[in-house]
């Protein structure tokens, strides 16, 4: 009758050891071009993390979170959706994900470089935009999930968000909403060991995160968050199960955040060097390129053509991102609201007049 | 025409909303089986079903921030909050998530929403219910904020925000419910956010109120034309937009100006009112601008509370205070 | 690897069948005259939950929400406890547990009469006062505990909730923070199947609330809460626990609200009449009679007269609520701050003035 | 004295207040090992330990909510919201529990609470981090906001807010935290909430600003004066207390005022000072009450943030509307 303090957990799902081999029998549903794609995405993203990080140092983007680590989580998750037809709800450190579902690079280069139309989604986009706020996409996700299917859609949610972030009473609401009204979402939780500089041993004593489920009446599973395999099949699992109207699933993908927090962030304050070295031993991206090494998929050639074509990617994204030029005054005002305040429109108007180099005639008839 | 209570009214706006567009989505807590605390919801669900009138966990926070999410979806989601006081639970979706996902996501998310909360005092309710809250609400930039004081402009009103692009705070007030009664009609009409209304003209000064409150400037209003005072009522309707024209005119016209409202005094909507006047009419200005508002306290336990509200008597006050200054 | 979405549960800790029969071989540590004492709670409740509504139907009371049906979950509870030691956090439906630790039955009375006194606490009593704003004791009751035990006591916080609040953010943040903290704290999750008209099915899927106990790393147990000595054994085991330092304990009592919600309520909209007698059969105090009577401890006359005692009690607690006059002017600004805004000692000024029949010279005076 | 930022003289006066006083506990976000995101609480945890100086989990509403439960134990908590703009995710604990439990349990529990918070623009931070909140804080009765512009006032209101028996949510600008610099004495020392300080007088006008913004009044003075107007400068220092003393005499000597803050316009706290100031010094106005502030729109993102915070022209625009009028 007594439920024990702590309940035994299973380890995380691994399919894809850390050699690159894969588990016996095993047949990846993530094949073929798709595999490849997916391989690719991990690349790209690795690269326009290192761009980034270096544009950010020479003062030419502003604050910047990298993926790096969690690629496997990301990607193997993203690829269990179908573009077009699914949903991607991020947190801030997805990219990979937000991209396979419309939005583009040179919009993440417009977020990054502190523009608004950085977060515009074109119509044929599936995602929503980056949260900062902590936890609060997650509502929006089950929301969305739900109206998706009021509508007749089939369509599935897939929403990310970090160990730290699971403790904001959001998560908790929007999975237990989820759970009552059986919404086809898939909450992926990348706990990657830290938020900022607390790690996941003083966000919570709970033994996994996936144990969460069981007190919302929904599915759960532990996976390994760095094996790209064993991501995209209990996503896929969980993304059939929310297509068939059997309701949510809370994936817990274990993974490691290699680097800083963001590009303000000095992890050497508080990361045991020793424990950051014993992550690398694991990296998402490296067991990928194991494997597929190993099956002849790839080789350093052909992986160095890649990122050559990857790099140049990025740099024509940021490029076209430079480009655009920042919005003026209307940047302030447009989609503030679809019909303004009158008195709204006198503050654009003054604005416009300062911008324009006239003085104000009087403060107050801006404030009509 | 037919006399109506307010919570009529609203219950016959939501009504014809959800019969009339099938994107209009009303969840809450309570809402469904039970119509709501008040009944604002009453037989909705009888008439929609559990799909559409959607009883809600216990979690304001969620209540609305899915309905960011149906909004995204495209749907046109009407989250209940049981009480104005319990939005406090759900701020930071309403202020950061739902005032602002239009402007975030440039137009590509627009948040075709109303959230209904009821709120106002001296109605005997329990701590926390009856607290007045929309000045932290007109200041969260992207938000609109409703608050009718009669039962043909809740009905109107509540048609128009449901139809409006934009997020929409619809707030009831609790006193009114039920004591509120005028003439409306019957047919679907709007009306505007916005535009306030003139409730009584007057050449003396003039009261600025809105919601339950217009009642009671109303009240003083008539104690002070007794005194010789002709003094009119201006009803706001909606704090954002505010009317600043109305309150150009009224006080141009008069001179003389006593604003009002139930919440606390510091940083109120008071303030906010007094600041335009000023900025729009100043040189017609013949006394200060008074304001009456309740102290800088919680809202008290209902003993007390008639000591907390603002009373005519002191409505009244304040008007002889303007007109011998 | 996979959690099933709903775990299998035990069923609720009973040890007292609804017949009064005690569990082959259980030895209540719930006895003698600490039995007794519970039992006199349990009928006082009832007792105090009738007087109350009649009074209010007299239109001589305000708002009043009852514990009808709920009695063994509030009192076994509490009766785990050490009064003058540990510490109740309430929400609005726990009087018998507030009254074990230093609340007066007259203050109770106050409360219901919207006087401001019914939430001052006396200096020995170890109470936080009644909380409208569902769940927003939790954290508080995690906090004190926690401080409590920096300031080397070793005091228990017993803090209560029901199937409603549950829902809420801050029932989360306040369980995973007791988890990081093993803060001393006993939570009690009245599940009484009803938030107002909402059933606990629409309030989550999940098929017990204990089952969260797991996803915060804390020790959870499902309780018949219509169990006088089940809801006690398992409160003191999770009492003995969080005194040793072993961190707090989340009980879940399944009971069942036997009335209306509140005053205001109207239970036959929703409430369908055969469930409800059903329930009725597990009728808390009934279980407790038989059982007492079948042991010979208690009797109908002797029961008569208890009855009649517990009458005049609330009675002579309303009288001496009714006897305090409501504060006049004071009770609007006492205790608002410790050391008040100047501004707001005019405003003081100015609603005394007004309450002496005084005219306002100048409204504006009030504002300084 | 000694040259120091305004970080520094926080993470001394938050030093000193650990070092006297057991009872008082700082918790938050990445408070300890980190030293917080700014290294405001730098080395604390190092000097007083793990459980004096506590990293929380992410979560806003149970660090204030659990620092409730501190106090009624009776600790002194200093909670830090990582930034004030997070604050919402804790509104409910903040305005409904922290503000009003002396209130609500008759002075049995008081809350002799500080909720540091850092805000402000111009300081290319992402969404939400910037975001002025205060005018809605300052409309929770019961609460105290405490604004300071100066390291010195940083240290001193900082020492007096953690004495100060009722709750104080503690504004800290961001783009002070390094940038503002001055003189501040070594020893222990208090400066009193509510009393406003005059940064410089002026004949012809006065610009009333709080926090960051008073640098930007300074500046706008300043090339005032270069056109030939005495302009002074009132450096509010705390919103609730409001110093109204101060804010009638400093206009009734001049006659003209300008209000400046970050924070939007409608419903921010700029209403508050100009309904105060025409309430004390009406028959004093020369010229409308100027009111300087952000549009009523969110915070943008960092290319256009320039367009949004109040600049020195526009302060200077507004001084020559009400020098003119
Ligand atoms: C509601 C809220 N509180 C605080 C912050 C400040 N903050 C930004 S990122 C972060 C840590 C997030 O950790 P986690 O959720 O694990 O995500 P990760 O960065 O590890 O991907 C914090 C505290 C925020 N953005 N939102
Ligand atoms: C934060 C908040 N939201 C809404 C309410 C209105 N309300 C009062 S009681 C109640 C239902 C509570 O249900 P539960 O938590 O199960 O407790 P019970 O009344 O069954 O003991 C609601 C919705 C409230 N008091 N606080
Ligand atoms: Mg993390
Ligand atoms: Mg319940």
């Amino acid at each position: 009758m007594t439920a024990t303090p702590t309940v035994e957990l299973p380890e995380p799902l691994r399919l894809l050891a850390p050699d690159g081999t894969l588990a016996e029998g095993h047949v990846p549903a993530l094949a073929d071009e798709a595999l490849l794609d997916a391989w690719r995405a991990m690349l790209r993203s690795r690269v326009c993390d290192e761009r980034c990080f270096s544009l950010q140092r020479q003062g030419r983007l502003g604050t910047f979170s990298p993926v790096n680590g969690e690629e496997a989580a990301v990607v193997g998750s993203a690829w269990a959706l179908e573009p077009g037809r699914d949903w991607i709800v991020p947190q801030y450190r997805e990219l990979p994900a937000m991209l396979r579902f419309g939005y583009r690079l040179a919009q993440a280069m417009q977020y990054y470089t502190g523009k608004p139309a950085g977060s515009r989604m074109d119509a044929e986009a599936n995602v929503l935009p980056f949260q900062i706020s902590l936890a609060a996409q997650i509502p929006h996700a089950v929301g969305l999930a739900w109206g998706l299917r009021i509508q007749g859609l089939d369509a599935v949610v897939m929403t990310y968000f970090g160990d730290g972030a699971s403790s904001e009473g959001d998560a908790h609401e929007a999975l237990n909403l989820a759970g009552v009204r059986r919404a086809p979402v898939v909450f992926v939780l990348k706990n990657n060991g830290w938020a900022i500089s607390t790690p996941v041993r003083k966000q919570t004593a709970a033994p996994s995160f996936a144990a969460r489920a069981a007190g919302y009446g929904i599915a759960g599973e532990l996976v390994d968050g760095n094996d790209l395999f064993a991501m995209h099949d209990a996503c896929a699992r969980a993304v059939a199960r929310a297509r068939a109207g059997e309701g949510p699933t809370l994936i817990e993908a274990r993974t490691y955040r290699m680097g800083p927090h963001n590009t303000s962030d000095d992890p050497t304050r508080y990361v045991d060097p020793v424990e950051l070295d014993e992550h690398r031993a694991f990296d998402p991206v490296e067991r990928v390129r194991r494997h597929l090494t190993a099956r002849g998929l790839v080789d350093e050639t052909s992986e160095e053509a890649l990122v050559a074509q990857l790099r140049a990617e990025v740099d024509a994204a940021f490029a076209e991102a430079q480009d655009s030029a920042p919005p003026g005054v209307e940047g302030i005002f447009d989609h503030v609201y679809a019909r303004a305040p009158t008195r709204l429109d006198a503050q654009r108007a003054a604005a416009e007049r300062r911008a324009a180099g006239q003085r104000d005639a009087a403060t107050a008839r801006e404030h009509r | 025409m037919a006399e109506m209570t307010m919570i009529e009214a609203i219950r016959s706006t939501l009504g014809a909303a959800l019969e009339a567009d099938e994107r209009v989505i009303v969840l809450g807590q309570d809402v469904g089986v039970n119509g709501g605390v008040f009944r604002a919801t009453e037989g909705l669900q009888e008439r929609f079903g559990a799909e559409r009138v959607v009883d809600m966990p216990l979690a304001e926070a969620v209540i609305v921030g899915s309905a960011v999410g149906l909004a995204c979806s495209g749907m046109i989601p009407i989250p209940e909050l049981q009480f104005l006081g319990f939005g406090s639970q759900a701020f930071h979706q309403i202020e950061g998530q739902v005032a602002r996902y239009a402007y975030r996501s440039q137009g590509s998310y627009p948040m075709p929403m109303v959230i209904r909360a009821p709120w106002g005092g001296n109605v005997r309710t329990p701590e926390l219910h009856s607290d007045a809250h929309e000045a932290k609400y007109a200041n969260a930039p992207g938000l609109k904020v409703v608050m009718p004081a009669t039962a043909r402009d809740a009905k109107g009103m509540l048609a128009e925000a449901i139809r409006d692009p934009d997020p929409v705070l619809f707030c009831e007030p609790l006193r009114g419910y039920r004591l509120i009664k005028d003439d409306v009609p019957e047919e679907d009409y709007t009306v505007p956010l916005g535009k306030a209304r003139v409730v009584r003209e007057g050449s003396d000064l003039v009261i600025v109120a809105y919601s339950a409150a217009v009642v009671i400037a109303e009240r003083a209003a008539d104690r002070a034309a007794e005194e010789g005072y002709s003094v009119g009522v201006l009803d706001l309707r909606s704090l954002v937009p505010l009317d600043v024209e109305a309150l150009r005119e009224a006080v141009a016209a008069c001179g003389r100006a006593v604003v009002l409202h139930e919440g606390s005094l510091t940083a109120g909507f008071g303030g906010e009112l007094v600041a335009t006047i000023q900025e729009e009419a100043f040189w017609s200005l013949q006394a200060p601008i008074g304001r009456v508002a309740a102290p800088d306290a919680p809202y008290p336990r209902v003993t007390i509370e008639e000591l907390y509200v603002p009373s005519v008597q002191r409505v009244l006050d304040a008007v002889r205070a303007a007109m011998e200054a």
